[in-house]
């Protein structure tokens, strides 16, 4: 696999920014997108646009195929059984959101509990909070070790009787900690609980095989992966989509109306109400070939080898302290250095024309628990070499001589 | 076959007068077909002998004229015939008019292939296959005792 | 104004459709896009693209202000008093769900009452019904006149003590009835209760001057104003947005997150939870600037002399009914065929690559109170001429032909 | 002015050593700020004397070089200032940081201008004009008695 040649299908990096060549290594937060998805985008408004589903006209009907095409290619890329069981979402946190609210209504009764762990993001916290308010619902938090990692012992310790949910981050956007979700839903499914995961940084860095998992839902953001802004996927079981009750209401949703009363639709339609993002779903099916195309294998093994000489340099760097220090680390290293706070290095790095993120990474709670107020975090892409690496290092040395640090 | 053929040359005749209309007496199986997307809707009724073969068969119902056309030629065709005999009919039909070229089927004569040929234009018209499909879906439902109601969006 | 030139600003009108010109009368469902707007999606992704709001490299920080350019055009364009009354939706599905959802869990209590219309699309019944189920609600139908529009006085007649919300559309999409937003928020407001607008239909064919309307919320949905898919508006007074709880929970819509509770952020963050559709937002700018260019008050005027035109030909044509005959119609022309079923009128209009919609266009209770289980629809939107009416009228001749009608 | 220029020339002496560290005693008026995105926050004491002038004034707090250089210069620069002096100080340096080249007061001598004009450099780094920023809109808030938490997300 040629990175050089795989970086050339990203027109960004044809730019120069701020007089700089790009180093990104903020793909933790968003990844930048290839050619072809574009492409897809531009000649799906111009030349085929329509809305889905509605009409039966021409375009409609080219564009509705172009649409359920996308739904297939997902099916088939994280192995769910069914097409039926991939909801479009305008992201992860809506597709997190619609789960909670969704098991809120059906499943989860006053005083029961559920799991999360230190290392979620505000997305996987923030929707199990609101029914702690509306419903009374306990949550409890495994906790993490002191490499950044949550054992599988830390969260059979939580369960009671009371846990119905257990919801998880695949990949911690802040340690890099990949959790052993196979086994948690083994555990968890032993005794009846549902299993959520997050996979935002799961999506773009592992290999997703629902079967495999096991896991009840899993979410995924598009935008992180290598596809378009606005759109994210739910995958969840059939039984439990079939089950549940809608989370928006509006067209498209629905079977029959009536003034006294409504049926809802079946799925997938159940739980894609209103017009959906049907340029970006179609452009989508783009970003999953261009992963096949090079392969989830080697994509594991380049960010692999890349997080390996990323960890060397860093721990060699004086007064650098990486966060975490887990068994398994996806592409992701948060860092602190002593004496300068965390947005400082961010702004200086810039300066270099190093992007990397500063802040709480929407992991407060982990922060927290780290008694740090905030981190810095250089993530990869598939684009990325050791030569971004060595950027990265750099200008953590000028960074350090400005403050004047050895 | 062009649109205009594929609507005047079977669809009108039975769209417009279509048979078998209404509530078969003494019908010991029905079902209800419902298309979500366009409004149409069908009740299947059905009269299997003690042989198990179909003594009569009828439909009420409203939509477009290929869904009524596709509904008044089924109800001739599995006339007289026998329950696993309108199953293997209903399994060719299905697969004629989303791939396959041609119908198959043993227990039509050709005379009866014609006739339900007129409906292969239909593929030419993806969002249109639900409308031709639906009353052979809850025909199916009708003879496996089915209570729920039939729904296009069920499948693909 | 010459329609002409803006019709070559849409790129879709220089491809043929199954070797016909394209004349695209479905654009209430969705409208075409001009070059601006796509050539601006493809420049960010291409040139500029990162996530919004989160990180401080230089990007980032150009991304956050060209999203924050578009609310504040969403702003002017809408005369909201205030940036921060502009929120971004997946759609105005979304938004309406929004507003029922939060109105639901602070303002409605158990046998309040909630007008909406027999007008109503799905979006704008549905969440309500959602209350209907778990607040027990009470929701009202303002019913129709022969003509197809609600008079105030309709509204005024279901209106008791228990009123809280009046949840209607601006334009309707089946009979084009433009109503009287103005006076019904006067009335409402005499009596305080609150006023949402569904404005799908009203953003790309009115005049939108939130201080003139003085709703307490509208409703936009992007896709249908020139806009790219996956994006709605909604506006919503401050005081509605300040005290209003959040509706999803996610990064970047919190203030201090603990593990035993958890604060929300100020607008516009507040509504905004996970990463935003960025690129159709900074998009947008440009439908903006591309309706902003040729001037509501032209698009006013061209639509509605089309609309009389096209009005005179249908109603001409023997054995065509037209739906409606409201004082005021917006660019929408619905029809029934006597003997032949709207599905089958679209398709044989495809065929002339006349592309129009057919079925009951997410308005059951509407269809139902006619007595018709679908409708043909033909709508209007910039790009339109009268020639594309004429090509209408031939081909509804065309289908008559085949159906052997005179 | 140069990132490096901006970092070293002032904000380093600042933000490593910081002036007016602590709680003031006795101090009549205090506010605290928080801006969400960086984690940075403030608090700042004022002892105001019967005449209005600021006889003391301090800040506790935890933030990045520029927020804790800036609260540092500030709380250096208004002591011994009027109330109403202070407000038109901050004023100036508000508009200075967001849109003005230059400082206008009269109520600040060269020295301090000068002092003050080397977070003009921060303008280069919108993110960052907040940082700059909290601790001056904290302390307005202080003055004012407003007992509301100060928010850099409230302002822009
Ligand atoms: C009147 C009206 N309301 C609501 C909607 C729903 O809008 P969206 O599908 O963009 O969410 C539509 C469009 O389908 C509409 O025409
Ligand atoms: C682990 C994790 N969970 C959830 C999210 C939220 O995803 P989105 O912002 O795409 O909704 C992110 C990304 O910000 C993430 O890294």
């Amino acid at each position: 696999m040629n990175i050089d040649t795989i970086k050339k299908e990203f027109p960004i990096f044809d730019e120069k920014i701020q007089n700089n060549d790009l180093v990104y290594l903020d793909s933790a937060n968003s990844s930048q997108k290839p050619k072809v998805v574009l492409d897809r985008i531009n000649e799906f408004y111009r030349k085929q646009f329509s809305n889905v589903g509605r009409s039966v006209h021409y375009l409609a009907v080219a564009a509705t195929n172009l649409y359920e095409n996308t739904r297939s290619s997902v099916q088939k890329y994280i192995n769910a059984k069914d097409k039926n069981e991939i909801v479009f979402t305008k992201g992860a946190t809506e597709a997190l959101n619609l789960v909670a609210n969704t098991l809120g209504q059906m499943i989860l009764e006053p005083n029961d509990e559920v799991i999360i762990t230190e290392l979620e993001h505000h997305s996987n916290y923030v929707p199990w909070h609101f029914l702690r308010k509306s419903k009374n619902i306990k949550i409890k938090f495994a906790e993490i070790n002191e490499d950044g990692d949550v054992p599988i012992e830390n969260i059979e310790k939580e369960i009671t009787n009371k846990t119905k949910v257990i919801a998880i981050t695949h990949l911690s956007n802040v340690t890099g900690s990949i959790l052993p979700i196979k086994e948690i839903t083994q555990l968890a499914h032993s005794k009846g609980i549902i299993v959520v995961v997050d996979g935002c940084q799961g999506g773009p860095h592992l290999k997703l095989d629902m079967q495999d998992l096991d896991c009840d839902f899993y979410a995924i953001s598009c935008h992180k992966m290598y596809g378009p802004t606005g759109l994210g996927v739910l995958y969840g079981k059939k039984k439990w989509l079939e089950q549940l009750p809608p989370y928006q209401g509006g067209g498209g949703m629905i079977r029959e109306v009536k003034k006294n009363g409504i049926s809802y639709g079946d799925l997938p339609n159940k739980y894609e109400a209103g017009t959906m993002a049907t340029a970006q779903v179609i452009a989508f099916d783009q970003s999953i070939k261009f992963l096949e195309s090079i392969g989830i294998d080697n994509v594991i093994e380049h960010e692999k080898k890349l997080i390996e000489y990323g960890q060397e340099i860093i721990q060699k760097n004086n007064s650098v302290k990486l966060i975490g220090n887990p068994k398994n680390r996806g592409g992701v290293l948060s860092f602190t250095i002593d004496g300068i706070h965390p947005h400082d290095i961010a702004t200086i790095l810039d300066e270099d024309g190093v992007a990397i993120r500063a802040g709480h990474h929407c992991c407060q709670i982990l922060h927290d628990k780290l008694g740090i107020p905030a981190s810095a975090r250089a993530s990869l892409g598939i684009y990325n070499t050791k030569n971004d690496l060595d950027k990265l290092n750099d200008a953590i040395n000028n960074c350090k001589k400005i403050f004047d640090l050895k | 076959m062009n649109l205009k053929e594929l609507y005047q040359e079977i669809i009108l005749e039975h769209g417009k007068n279509p048979r078998n209309i209404g509530k078969t007496e003494n019908f010991n199986k029905d079902a209800k077909g419902h298309n979500p997307l366009c409004g149409d809707s069908v009740h299947v009724y059905l009269k299997l002998d003690n042989k198990n073969k179909v003594e009569d068969v009828s439909f009420e119902g409203s939509g477009c004229a290929i869904s009524m056309a596709s509904a008044s030629i089924m109800t001739d065709l599995v006339k007289g015939k026998e329950e696993n005999e309108v199953r293997e009919i209903i399994n060719d039909f299905l697969g004629m008019i989303k791939i396959n070229p041609n119908l198959k089927s043993k227990n039509l004569n050709d005379d009866e292939k014609t006739k339900l040929m007129c409906l292969s234009g239909v593929k030419q018209y993806p969002m249109r296959v639900k409308c031709a499909t639906l009353s052979w879906h809850t025909l199916i439902s009708a003879i496996d005792n089915k209570n729920e109601e039939i729904n296009t969006e069920k499948f693909d």
